[in-house]
C-alpha cells in the first residue's frame, strides 16, 4: 500500500467540496477518479499531491513518492525539448531520458523549442516528464486531453508498463484510456452544505 | 612625427583610440559571425547531401 | 539546485532579456532625470547618487515579478514544489539567479551612466561599491515580495508596493554610503548598516518566502 | 513588359549574394584605404584651429559617424519600408544588418561629442535639442535591436521592427534638423553646409570630406557582410526548422 | 456555400504546414477535421478565422460570419459568468443570454466569478459565448476538452440546434462527438518539403 | 465598443488594481525620493516638478502591460479580433481606459504629493494642467507599445525600452510647462509643443497600434 485516505474531505475557495473519502492505493493498482465537471477531482488530486492541506481526515502515504501532472505542463517555451526534460531529470536526480523520449515518440522533436510544438505534442512532453521523475505513485489531471487516438494508446502502454513494475497511477479522467482500473467515483462524497466552513453557526 | 597636440592632448588622443577600438569591435565581430554561420550553414549543407 | 539556476540563466539568456533589458531600463530613467529636472549639471551632480540608486532599484523592481510567475503561470512552480528540491533552496536559487541576471549588470553599468550625471570621477569607487553591496538585498526582498504576489494575475503593481516599503532601508542606507562616500565624509556607519541588512535579509527572507510560496499554492 | 532588368532583382537573395560577393571586397578596400589616409592628413597634417585648439582633429571622427549613425536609420526605414510594400526578405534582413551598425557609429558620435565637449564647452553633455533627440534615437536604435532579438518568428519580427522604425525616424529627423527649428543649444550648426561662408576651412573640410567618404564605404562593406551573414542565418534557421518537421 | 476553400496552404513558424486543401461547407453542414498532433488543425482553424493569412490559394467567404472558439475560452476570471457572457453579446450586438445559458446548463453558475470554475465548467462557458454571438460559422477547435459526458451530450445537441438553423459548424477534434458529420483528416494535405519558405536552396 | 470599455473599467475595479496601485507607487516613488537625495528643502523644491512628473510617468509606464497581456493570453484578443468591433477602435478604447484606470487617478493625487516636497502652492495649478495635458499621449504612446510586446512572455522591460525614448518628449515640455508655470515664467511655447504632441499622437498612433497587434496576432 503506497497511499491511503481515511476520512479525507478536500476544499476549494473556501468551501468543502469532497467529504468522507476512504480508498487505498497499492503498488501495481491504477485508480481512476471520474464524477462531473466541478465535482471535485482536481481538487482532490491537489490535496493528495501536498499542495493544499486537507480539510479533515487523514492522507498516509509519502510525499516523496509522487509525481504531479497538473493541467498545465510547466514547459518552458525558449528550452527545447530535450533542455525541458533533461530539466527535470536533473531536479529529480535521475539522469536517463530515453526512456521517456522513446515513451512518448518524441525523438524527432528533441531540438524544437516547447513553445512551437501544437497542443498535443505540448501535452505529450507533459506526460514525459512523468517517467524522468522515477517515482512510484504517478498523480494525473485529465491526461490524454489534446492526445490524438495513436498518442492515447502510446499512453495507456506506459501506464500498463509502470503498473506492471509496481508503480501505481491515480488519474481523473472523462474519457476512457483503455486499460483495467479500479474506478472511484467522487459524486456520491460531494459535499452536504451542512456547517460554515469557519465560523460556527448562529454566532451573529 | 607625432604632432604637438598641446593641453588637449589627452582628449583628442582618446577620441581617436576609443573610435578605432569600436570600429574594431563592430568589424571584428561581425566577421567573427559571418564566419560562424557560414561555418555551420556549409556543415548543415554537407551532412544533408551526405544523408542523401 | 545547480540545475534550476542553469536553467533560469538560461531562459534569461535565450529571452535575451535578462541581461539586456534590465541595464536598458536602468539607463534610461538616469537619461530621463535631466529631462525632467532641468539639466543644469550643478544640481545634476548633487542628486547624482540618489538617482543612481533609484534607477537601479526600480530596474531590479521591474524585474522582479519574472521570478516566480512565470513558473507559476506555466505549471512549473506546482511541480517544483512537488519535487526532491526544499522550497528554501528554490526561493534562494531563484534570488541569486535575479541578481546575477539583473542586478548585477546594473552595478557594472553604473560608472558610466554617473558621467553622464556630471558626478566626479572620484565617487565612481563608492557607487560600485555601494550597489555591490545593497543590490543583493534587493534581490532577495524583491523574491520575498514576487512570492506573496505570485497567484495574481499581473500582479506587478502589487509587488512594487509591497517591495518599495522593505527596500526604504537599503535605498536609504546605499544612497547614505554612496553620497557620503561621493563627499569624501566618513562611511563606517552607513557601510555597516548596508552590510549587515544584505546578510540578514539573505539568512532570514528565504524562510519566508517559501513558506508564502507554500500559501500560494493551495 | 520591358527587357530592362529591373533593380528588384537584387531583392533576389540569390542574386544578392552573387552580386554583393564581388563588390564587397573591392568597397571594404577602397574603405580602409579611404579611412587611414583621411584620418592620417586629418591627425598629421592639419594645423591646429586657432580656438578649438588641437581638439579640432575630433571633426574627423565625430561628424563622419554623427552623419552615418542617422543615414543608417534612414536606410533602414527605407529598407523597413520595402519590406512592408514589396515583402522582400533580403530588404528586411538589410534593416536588421544595419542596426548594430548603427548603434556602433552613435555609440562613436556620442563618445567623441562628449570628449569634444569638455573641452569645448566645459562639460561632457548639454541637453541642448539636437543632442536630446540624438540620444533618444540611440534608446531606439537599443529597442529596434532588442525587438528583433525578442522576436521568434523572423517575419513577425521584421514586420514590428518595420513599425517601429517608422516612428522612430521621427528622431532621426529631429536630430538633423532640430537645430533648424531651434535656434538654440551649444551645438555646431550646419558646418558643411553649401554656402561657402558658413562652411569651416577649406584646410579642414578636405580631408573631412575624405573620413566621409571613408566612413560611408564602411558603413556600406559592414552592412553587405552583415547582411549576408543575416541571409545565411535566416536559411540556417529554415533549413533547421525543416529539419525539425520531418 | 458558406465557406469555400480553393487551392489554400497554411503555415505556421515560417513553415508551410498543409497544402492543397479544397473543400467547401455549406450552411447546415457540420465538417469535422481530423488528424494526427501536430498535422496542423489549429493552423487552418485560425487561417480560416482571418488571424493569419494564406500561405497560399483561396477563401471564399465573409469572415462577418465566423464565430471562433480557441482552446483558450477569453474569460475573465474576476467577471461571473453572467457578465462573461454579456459582454460579448453586446460585442456581437444581441441581447438575448438565455438561451446560450440553458444550452449549456449554466443556470446555477450565474453568478460565480468565472475564475472560481472547475475546468469543464469554465469550457461550457466558453462554448456558451458562441451561442450569443448569433454568427452562423462556428469554427471550433478541441471544443470538449474536459467534458463530462452528459455536457459531451449537451454540446452536440446544441450543435445539431445550430445545423438545424442553416448554421454550419467546422471542427477539429480527436474524439467522437456523437453527431453526424462529414470529416476532413487532414494528414494526406500534409506539406511536402520541397521548398524552403523564402530563400532558395544550396544558397550559401 | 462602450461595452469594451465598461468591461476593462470594471475589471479594473474589481481586480482592485487599477487606481489604488498605480498611485500607491506613484506615492511611493515619489516618497523615496528625498530617501535617496536627502532632505534638504530647497534642493527638493527645486526638483519638484520633474520628480512628479517622473513618478507620474513611471506609474503610468508599470501598468501599461496589463493593457493587452491579460486579453492575449486568456485568448479575448484573438476572439476580439475576429468580432465585429474594428481593431483601431479597439486599441483607442484601450488606452482611453488605461487613462481612466491609471493616469487619471495620478493627476488628482499630484496636489498632494507636491505638498510633501515642499512646492509653492502656487504651483499646483500648473502641476495639474500639465499632467492632465500630457498624460493622454502617455497612455497612447503606451498603448503603442503593449501593441507591439503582447506576443512575448513577459516583454515588461523590452516594452518598457521601447516605450521610454517615445516619452520623452511628452516628459520634457510636461515637465517643463510645469517647472515655468511654478516659477511664473512665460509657458506658452511649451504648453502648445504638449498639446501638440497629445493630439497628433492620439490622431495618428491608434492606425499603427492596430497593424502591430494584427502583426501580433499571426
Ligand atoms: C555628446 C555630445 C555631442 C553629440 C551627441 C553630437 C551629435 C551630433 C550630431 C547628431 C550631429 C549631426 C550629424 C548630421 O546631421 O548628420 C553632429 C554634427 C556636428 N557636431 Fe556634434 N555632437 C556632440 C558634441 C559636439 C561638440 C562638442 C562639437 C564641437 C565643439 C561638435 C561639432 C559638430 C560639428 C562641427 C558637426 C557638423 C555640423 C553639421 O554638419 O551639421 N559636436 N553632432
Ligand atoms: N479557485 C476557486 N475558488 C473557488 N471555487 C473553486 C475554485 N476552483 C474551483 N472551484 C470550485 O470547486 C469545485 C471543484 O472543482 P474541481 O476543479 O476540483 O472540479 P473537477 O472535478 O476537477 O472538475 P472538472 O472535471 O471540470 O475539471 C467546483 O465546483 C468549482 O467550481
Ligand atoms: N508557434 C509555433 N512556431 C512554430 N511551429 C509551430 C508553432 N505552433 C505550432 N507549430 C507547429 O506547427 C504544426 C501544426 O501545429 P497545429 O497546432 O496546427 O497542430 P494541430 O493539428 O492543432 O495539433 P494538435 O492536435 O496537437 O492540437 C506542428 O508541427 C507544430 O509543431
Ligand atoms: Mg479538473
Ligand atoms: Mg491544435
Amino acid at each position: 500500500m503506497v497511499l491511503k485516505v481515511k476520512d479525507l474531505a478536500v476544499s476549494r475557495g473556501g468551501l468543502t467540496v469532497l467529504e468522507g473519502l476512504n480508498f487505498t492505493l497499492s503498488p501495481g493498482q491504477a485508480l481512476v477518479l471520474r464524477g462531473p465537471n466541478g465535482s471535485g477531482k482536481t481538487t482532490l488530486l491537489r490535496t493528495l499531491a501536498g499542495l493544499q492541506p486537507p480539510a479533515a481526515g487523514d492522507i498516509v502515504g509519502d510525499p516523496e513518492t509522487i509525481a504531479y501532472a497538473a493541467h498545465a505542463d510547466g514547459l518552458k517555451p525558449t528550452l527545447s525539448v530535450r533542455e525541458n526534460l533533461a530539466f527535470w531529470a536533473q531536479v529529480f536526480g535521475t539522469s536517463d531520458l530515453s526512456p521517456a523520449i522513446d515513451a512518448f515518440n518524441l525523438g524527432t522533436l528533441l531540438d524544437r523549442a516547447a513553445g512551437a510544438l501544437s497542443a498535443g505534442q505540448k501535452r505529450r512532453l507533459g506526460l514525459a516528464r512523468l517517467k524522468v521523475t522515477g517515482r512510484q505513485v504517478w498523480m494525473l489531471d485529465e491526461p490524454t486531453v489534446s492526445l490524438d487516438t495513436s498518442s492515447v494508446e502510446q499512453f495507456a502502454h506506459t501506464i500498463r508498463d509502470h503498473l506492471k513494475n509496481q508503480g501505481s497511477a491515480l488519474l481523473a479522467t472523462h474519457i476512457d484510456l483503455g486499460f483495467e482500473a479500479t474506478v472511484l467515483d467522487v459524486s456520491p462524497y460531494k459535499a452536504k452544505l451542512r456547517d460554515l466552513p469557519v465560523l460556527e453557526e448562529g454566532l451573529l | 612625427m607625432m604632432p604637438d597636440l598641446g593641453k588637449y592632448a589627452t582628449s583628442v588622443l582618446s577620441a581617436y583610440g576609443a573610435s578605432i577600438a569600436i570600429l574594431v569591435v563592430l568589424i571584428w565581430a561581425s566577421l567573427a559571425r559571418s564566419a560562424r554561420v557560414r561555418k555551420s550553414l556549409e556543415a548543415f549543407e554537407a551532412k544533408r547531401k551526405g544523408n542523401g | 539546485m545547480i540545475a534550476l539556476l542553469l536553467r533560469d540563466l538560461k531562459i534569461a539568456v535565450r529571452a535575451g532579456g535578462g541581461f539586456g533589458l534590465g541595464l536598458a531600463f536602468f539607463l534610461i530613467v538616469v537619461v530621463l532625470v535631466p529631462f525632467s529636472v532641468g539639466p543644469q549639471s550643478s544640481l545634476l551632480a548633487s542628486i547624482a547618487p540618489g538617482i543612481l540608486w533609484l534607477g537601479a532599484l526600480l530596474a531590479c523592481l521591474l524585474s522582479l515579478d519574472r521570478i516566480f510567475a512565470l513558473d507559476f503561470e506555466d505549471g512549473s512552480l506546482d511541480l517544483l514544489a512537488t519535487s526532491p528540491l526544499p522550497l528554501e533552496g528554490i526561493v534562494s536559487v531563484k534570488a541569486a539567479a535575479h541578481w546575477l541576471t539583473s542586478a548585477l549588470p546594473l552595478v557594472i553599468a553604473a560608472p558610466f551612466l554617473a558621467l553622464m550625471l556630471n558626478l566626479p570621477a572620484a565617487g565612481y569607487f563608492w557607487i560600485v561599491l555601494s550597489l555591490l553591496l545593497g543590490t543583493p538585498a534587493l534581490s532577495v526582498i524583491g523574491t520575498f515580495g514576487a512570492a506573496l504576489t505570485v497567484g495574481l494575475k499581473r500582479g506587478g503593481l502589487l509587488l512594487s508596493i509591497l517591495v518599495l516599503p522593505l527596500y526604504v532601508p537599503t535605498l536609504i542606507f546605499g544612497a547614505e554610503l554612496a553620497r557620503r562616500g561621493v563627499n569624501g565624509m566618513d562611511t563606517q556607519t552607513p557601510l555597516l548598516m548596508l552590510a549587515g541588512i544584505t546578510f540578514a535579509t539573505i539568512a532570514l527572507l528565504p524562510f519566508a518566502s517559501a513558506a508564502v510560496i507554500r500559501i500560494n499554492l493551495r | 513588359m520591358s527587357e530592362r532588368r529591373s533593380l528588384w532583382e537584387y531583392a533576389n537573395p540569390r542574386k544578392f549574394m552573387g552580386l554583393s560577393g564581388t563588390i564587397l571586397p573591392w568597397i571594404t578596400i577602397a574603405g580602409g584605404v579611404l579611412l587611414v589616409v583621411g584620418l592620417i592628413w586629418g591627425f598629421f597634417f592639419t594645423p591646429d584651429d586657432y580656438r578649438q585648439g588641437s581638439t579640432v582633429k575630433i571633426i574627423y571622427l565625430h561628424v563622419p559617424s554623427a552623419l552615418m549613425a542617422i543615414n543608417a536609420w534612414f536606410m533602414m526605414l527605407v529598407a523597413s519600408l520595402i519590406w512592408l510594400i514589396r515583402r522582400h526578405h533580403v530588404s528586411a534582413l538589410a534593416a536588421r544588418a544595419a542596426a548594430p551598425v548603427g548603434v556602433a557609429m552613435t555609440i562613436i558620435a556620442l563618445v567623441t561629442g562628449a570628449i569634444w565637449g569638455q573641452p569645448m564647452w566645459g562639460t561632457w553633455w548639454v541637453w541642448d535639442p539636437r543632442l536630446t533627440s540624438f540620444l533618444i534615437l540611440f534608446l531606439f536604435y537599443l529597442g529596434y535591436v532588442a525587438l528583433w532579438a525578442a522576436v521568434e518568428n523572423d517575419d513577425t519580427a521584421a514586420d514590428l521592427t518595420s513599425v517601429t522604425c517608422i516612428v522612430g525616424s521621427v528622431f532621426a529627423v529631429l536630430s538633423r534638423y532640430a537645430v533648424n527649428f531651434w535656434n538654440q543649444g551649444l551645438h555646431q550648426g550646419a558646418s558643411l553646409s553649401l554656402d561657402p561662408e558658413e562652411n569651416v576651412a577649406d584646410i579642414f573640410y578636405y580631408p573631412l570630406l575624405v573620413t566621409i567618404a571613408a566612413f560611408v564605404l564602411i558603413f556600406v562593406a559592414l552592412v553587405l557582410l552583415r547582411t549576408r551573414t543575416e541571409i545565411r542565418a535566416r536559411q540556417l534557421r529554415a533549413y533547421m526548422a525543416r529539419e525539425r518537421m520531418q
